[in-house]
């Protein structure tokens, strides 16, 4: 009882401190602040209820349990982070929103391509995963190649998408003055197009931060050498060992929140001018 | 006059946009000649086919009827010779370039070298009063500033032709009557053909040595006035008689207008 | 009636059957039961769905069980309707594998959730490094299929007698392009399908009594699957919601696994369980023997 | 329907080049088939082999075709070793989640631009909850909500929908920002609320950006009821078909079950862009 | 007039905008007085900070010193009670609604019954001579039908007070003749008190009782001229020597103002 108590409070205590953040003055600290308050709340009322109903471990370990597996396993988590991440969600990530992007170019240049190449693509680009998985382990073998394939299936689509749309986003007026200086296409695209399109591609790009992440782990459900996020998760839980599991998904929601962040720092940069940057 | 070069002329233009109710007849049997060096005003009431007619110049849209020539050739390709420097009604800077950058993108495109491109800005930012805003980015600026901005942008790269869509509308007086005389000023030395259009009876007699008065829908050509006034002009020439008779007719002759509406 | 649910560890097939048949034949209705039966796939631990209150009884395999009780989970075994272990693992001939000594230098696929844990403590016995080392062998993981056997990415993989072995047979190999390693005649296997169910269930009479007359009825359900295998692997058929199955497939299962549930009465073999847990403990899957992991109780019962 | 030519021919080259690469992959089995039998192949046996195998590592198209034919016309809709019938299982999960997700989304969205203490706490957290692999949590959803005596479908729709409320949420956040300071600060004059700037303003202006990401969405729905149909044991589904076909080697299956869940994501990103030119056309922004 | 209620007053009104390099002060130490029925034109150079002065009024922009009340209470509590329409400097159309459908956003807003609603559309697209436009959309029409459908449209809910950014900036003379006699009509018969910002001297001497002259950089007020017009004007009183007299000094003030630079 006293447990739950526990998370009531915390709950209480945690969304209220976060009310009074949002009233401060907009700074650097708060909005750095506000969402830790959150986890934290979320996170002791996790370990409340998680206790206070006495819930079985191997059903959901308390973060607490979490986090000392995490103390204990760090070189486990090391080693599979970077089979996982960098190796399998990174490199397919660039090359996945690369070949969208020029993709959608060639899309956008060429009006046979974008009725012949546009249905067919989304069709192609509609295969889910979990059925794509198994045939790219089987045609790239257990390595890290086969996760970087199945995640440049996964980002390709929703970038493709936006990609498309954010090349259409420029005005009426915009593209006229372009006309009026004769500028040819690719000058067209390079001095207007491309930079009005920018907040539709990061949307893209941020989209895919955390697709390319699960794309990468639940890849290696279906095939990976003994190593990686994935592998990890998908034979702990066979061992019941959920704390394990757990770990490797914090580790998976710190990675990609960092990814995204990184994404949104540099769409911040990139797309000041956009209102929706401004206010 | 009429033994010079003839830059840009109209015959039989017609011109109908489709809308979702009806189709909107904005140009009906259009003719007019301008020649090298003229300096043209479009006047008329709003929504009489000013611009519409200006962007059938400019290739920005194409002619359900007639034909027009641009140096004598149509103008899809003077566009491409990029024979002619366009000032729309608003403003329409990119939001992600500064100012200078805006006024740099024609020189840009049009591969002129960065040191010039800088020499460029710098002058012609100078001319519409706006040094020291370079940096600036559009929605920094008010709309006059603004307007000037995108003024600049067009001058930049020193085309034959000016096609300019009531470029001072946002401009108060003193501004305004600076940039008519730079403008004149530039017209004279250049031999630019410059197309105008305004709201303003004193702007247009004053720049223009041929003024057109338009009447609303469908837009037609009422009235062509040729001024009689020296090129040269000082900003006193506009209280002399002949400067208000001119005024006079063209007031007349947008008052016919507006009855027949 | 009672109702009890039943949490399989797999996809509706023969190793199930037992189970189909009893619920078909009304065995389960005999005994007073309302018995539904939830298919298994991989991701499904049955023990979470036994402990979030999906299910009162499941089937597992012993490591598993050893391994999720050591974790917390109360477990315990209520019967044993395997005899025998199904595992083993398929060579083919043309990679030179003949024997146990041979291994050096191969790699070696199998299925992991716990089942690479006797494949592990032979490897240990044998004195190979599994790391891919000079001298020792590479373990891959692989899915549950054959596929990476067929396309040679491995050159050993884990198969049941029952099942992947007859894919690779369909696949266009002859037993004589393959080579058998069986877990029974290596000493290296564990029990497989028993029936679990936890404490808590135990300690309530009337659940022991239920659970009882699950038993009773699964076993007779099993000795008819026995002995009528085209039926058995009919109402398995019927059974399986994917439209997925084969007949074929589906009997030359029933026939194989008829091999590994003969001679048992559901009564779990301790000889067997000590057996298996100490093969599990050599693999590190648990550290400790396992002390109340099954109980005669429920089969005691039944069997009277 | 000008669009026919092109995409005939985009797709009669993909043909081509599927052909060719169900040469290319299933090549070595043809051979250790021959080898076995002592024999050597020609080039003509071969291909023919490699387009016609059992257990293909790619399938031939006409291969795939004939299952799906088979699998689709010949057998009636209610059957379970129909493919409509199991299509029609991951739609209705598809559906329901991608209605449910889309929801979410923009309830989040709106949440998010009218909430500073939204905006601030809530953003992280649900980037966060997107990296978590829904593979490994699916079955202990669906273990959960088991317990608790949900089963069937809204399982499955829960977990679509987790998958695709993010694309919304993102899109949305950005849409409903955009329209400028100049349209804001009108409303501000007729001192409007908040929920009147939201439904005049910020909605309409989000349109382009709320389409685009429903086509993603619908996608991610599309996933996630195959995934959420996974672990419920292979009952029913393209999930199920995949799994099955997986774990019998069934090639053919799960190739045919792919191209269906294609098709099913094709036809619902094909509506929702429908839907997506018939509104803006009304709203006169296309 | 001094006698009668002050309904805005600033003072000491401070306004720096932080940029990208370096503040801009665009308000420097205003103060003013503007009572109830007054008429005042706010003239100045581009980018003097009319705008800004307006925006602060609305409560668009919050001022760095100093304070500005309308009817009395912050210009927060006033925008909140509805107390005055504001014409922007651009048009600002929604896209995605008719030019009826524009004009009828605010009634929506304010909750005006819909029968209601249709009527005062009709009658506010009359008064702008829109009357046949109301179902295009924005971009079928003109620049300047465009800004006639956004003074409309703060016509369309008669608040007490106007605040109007160069309404009739992108008009010809006669239509802007006939919307400065409407206007001056709608003031004399309803009282309402108007601050409006134009470029054109006339256009200002010609509607105000106030006319505030600004200088730039930072914005200050160079000059209040109080007019001694009658406030009834026919169109004809253009010609007065007082008139042009007063055009004379506002003239002069802008000069100055430019002068000072
Ligand atoms: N894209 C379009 N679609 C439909 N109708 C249009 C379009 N553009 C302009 N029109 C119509 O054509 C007519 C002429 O418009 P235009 O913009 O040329 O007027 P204008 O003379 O420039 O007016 P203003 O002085 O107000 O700018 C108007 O009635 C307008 O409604
Ligand atoms: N959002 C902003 N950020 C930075 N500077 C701004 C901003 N808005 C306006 N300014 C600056 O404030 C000054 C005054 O601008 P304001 O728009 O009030 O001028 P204005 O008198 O309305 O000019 P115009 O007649 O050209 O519309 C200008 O120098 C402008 O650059
Ligand atoms: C922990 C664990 N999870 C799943 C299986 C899979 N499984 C159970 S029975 C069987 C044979 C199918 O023919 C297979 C593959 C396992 N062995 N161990
Ligand atoms: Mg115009
Ligand atoms: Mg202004």
């Amino acid at each position: 009882m006293g447990w739950v108590l526990f998370a009531i409070v915390a709950w209480v205590a945690g969304l209220s401190l976060n009310v009074w953040l949002a009233r401060q003055r907009p700074s650097r600290g708060a909005s750095l602040a506000a969402p830790l308050v959150f986890g934290i709340t979320l996170i002791a009322v996790w370990e409340g209820v998680v206790r206070g109903f006495e819930i079985n471990q191997v059903l959901l370990p308390a973060p607490s349990v979490i986090a000392a597996r995490m103390a204990t396993s760090l070189d486990i988590l090391w080693i599979d982070f970077v089979q996982t991440v960098i190796k399998g969600a990174l490199s397919g990530y660039i090359i996945g929103c690369g070949a969208a992007f020029l993709t959608a170019l060639a899309i956008d240049r060429f009006p046979f391509l974008q009725r012949g190449l546009l249905p067919v693509g989304n069709f192609v680009a509609a295969l889910p995963i979990i059925g794509m998985a198994p045939i790219m382990v089987m045609w790239f073998g257990f390595g890290w190649q086969s996760k970087a394939a199945i995640v440049v299936v996964m980002v390709f689509f929703p970038m493709l998408v936006n990609t498309v749309q954010g090349l259409q986003a420029s005005d009426a007026m915009q593209r006229d003055l372009m006309r009026t200086y004769a500028a040819g296409y690719w000058r067209t695209l390079v001095k207007l197009r491309l930079p009005a399109a920018m907040p539709f591609v990061f949307n893209g790009l941020k989209i895919g931060t955390t697709l390319a992440l699960i794309g990468a782990i639940v890849a290696e459900f279906f095939g990976s050498p003994v190593l990686g996020m994935g592998f990890r998760i998908s034979t702990s839980v066979g061992q019941l060992a959920l704390d394990l599991v757990w770990a490797e998904i914090v580790v998976a929601a710190i990675a990609g929140s960092a990814f995204y962040g990184i994404m949104a720092l540099i769409e911040g940069r990139v797309t000041f001018w956009h209102p929706s940057q401004r206010n | 006059m009429n033994d010079s070069q003839s830059v840009i002329s109209a015959s039989n233009l017609d011109l109908t946009f489709q809308t979702n109710d009806g189709p909107v007849h904005a140009l009906k049997d259009v003719n007019l000649e301008i020649h090298k060096g003229d300096f043209v005003s479009f006047i008329g009431p709003s929504g009489c086919g000013k611009t519409t007619f200006l962007r059938v110049m400019a290739d920005l849209e194409q002619p359900t009827g007639g034909s027009v020539t641009i140096n004598g050739v149509s103008p899809e390709e003077a566009r491409k010779s990029r024979a002619y420097g366009y000032v729309f009604q608003a403003a329409g800077l990119y939001p992600w370039r500064t100012i200078g950058g805006n006024i740099r993108l024609p020189l840009e495109i049009m591969g002129v070298p960065r040191a010039e491109q800088d020499q460029r800005v710098k002058r012609v930012l100078d001319l519409v009063e706006l040094s020291g805003f370079e940096k600036k980015f559009p929605w920094q600026l008010s709309g006059g500033m603004q307007q000037r901005a995108s003024i600049a942008r067009a001058l930049s790269f020193d085309a034959d032709i000016l096609l300019m869509d009531e470029p001072f509308g946002a401009l108060d007086e003193i501004v305004r009557d600076h940039l008519n005389e730079q403008l004149l000023k530039l017209w004279a030395r250049t031999e630019k053909t410059i197309a105008f259009v305004t709201h303003s009876i004193p702007e247009a007699v004053y720049l223009s040595t041929k003024i057109v008065v338009m009447s609303p829908r469908p837009g037609r050509i009422a009235d062509v006035i040729e001024s009689p006034l020296p090129r040269e002009r000082p900003l006193e020439i506009r209280e002399t008689p002949e400067f208000l008779e001119i005024a006079h007719r063209v007031r007349e002759g947008l008052r016919a207008g507006h009855g027949g509406d | 009636a009672d109702d009890l649910t039943l949490q399989l560890k797999w996809v509706t097939q023969a190793q199930f059957a037992g189970y189909y048949v009893a619920k078909d034949k009304g065995f389960y209705e005999e005994e007073g039961l309302d018995v539904t039966i939830k298919p298994g796939g991989p991701d499904i631990a049955p023990v979470q769905v036994l402990l979030g209150g999906g299910a009162d009884v499941m089937v597992d395999w012993l490591p598993s069980a050893l391994a999720a009780r050591e974790k917390g989970a109360p477990i315990v075994n209520i019967a044993q309707p395997f005899a025998k272990s199904g595992l083993m693992l398929t060579c083919l001939k043309e990679h030179g594998i003949e024997s146990p000594e041979d291994f050096p230098g191969h790699t070696l696929g199998t299925w992991f959730f716990g089942n690479e844990i006797p494949l592990m403590s032979w490897m240990g016995k044998l004195g190979y490094p599994t790391d891919g080392s000079e001298g020792g062998v590479t373990i891959q993981k692989i899915n549950f299929n054959v596929d990476p056997l067929l396309q040679k990415q491995v050159e050993c993989a884990t198969t049941m007698t029952y099942n992947e072995y007859w894919q690779v047979i369909d696949a266009g190999l002859t037993p004589e392009d393959l080579v058998v390693f069986k877990y029974e005649d290596e000493g290296i296997s564990t029990l497989e399908d028993g029936l679990y169910t936890t404490e808590e269930n135990l300690k309530d009479p009337e659940m022991v009594d239920k659970l009882a007359r699950f038993v009773r009825a699964s076993m007779k359900g099993w000795k008819y699957a026995e002995e009528n295998v085209e039926e058995a692997a009919e109402i398995v058929l019927e059974n399986d919601q994917t439209g997925a199955q084969t007949e074929k497939h589906q009997t030359r299962m029933m026939g194989e696994i008829a091999k590994l549930t003969e001679g048992s009465d559901g009564r779990l073999d301790e000889a067997a369980f000590d057996r298996s847990a100490t093969i599990t403990m050599e693999g590190g899957m648990i550290t400790k023997a396992p002390e109340g992991a099954w109980t005669h109780d429920v089969t005691d019962k039944a069997l009277q | 329907m000008r669009n026919i030519i092109p995409v005939l021919t985009v797709v009669g080259l993909l043909i081509v080049v599927w052909y060719g690469a169900a040469v290319a992959l299933n090549a070595q089995w043809a051979r250790d088939v021959a080898a076995r039998a002592d024999k050597t192949l020609t080039f003509s046996e071969l291909v023919a082999d490699t387009w016609s195998q059992e257990k293909p590592k790619l399938p031939a198209p006409h291969q795939v075709g004939a299952e799906l034919w088979k699998t689709t016309v010949e057998k009636k809709v209610t059957s379970k070793r129909s493919l409509i019938y199991h299509t029609w299982v991951t739609f209705s999960a598809t559906f329901l989640g991608f209605v449910m997700g889309t929801a979410l989304g923009t309830l989040l969205a709106v949440g998010i631009v009218f909430n500073r203490t939204m905006d601030m706490s809530v953003m992280p957290w649900v980037i966060a909850s997107q990296t978590i692999p829904i593979l490994a949590i699916a079955p202990m959803i669906i273990v959960v909500l088991n317990a608790v005596g949900l089963s069937g479908l809204l399982p499955k729709a829960i977990i679509s929908m987790y998958l695709s409320f993010f694309p919304v949420v993102v899109g949305m956040v950005k849409g409903l920002r955009s329209p400028d300071q100049m349209q804001l600060d009108q409303m501000r004059t007729w001192n409007a609320s908040g929920w009147q700037t939201f439904w005049k303003l910020r909605l309409p202006s989000s349109m382009p950006y709320f389409f685009t990401s429903l086509k993603v969405g619908v996608a991610a729905s599309l996933v996630g009821a195959i995934v959420g149909e996974m672990p419920t044991g292979a009952v029913a589904g393209l999930g199920a078909r995949l799994l099955a076909g997986s774990y019998y080697g069934q090639t053919v299956q799960i190739w045919s079950a792919l191209l269906m869940a294609a098709a099913l994501a094709a036809a619902m990103v094909g509506l929702i862009g429908l839907v997506q030119r018939l509104t803006l056309k009304r709203m006169g922004m296309a």
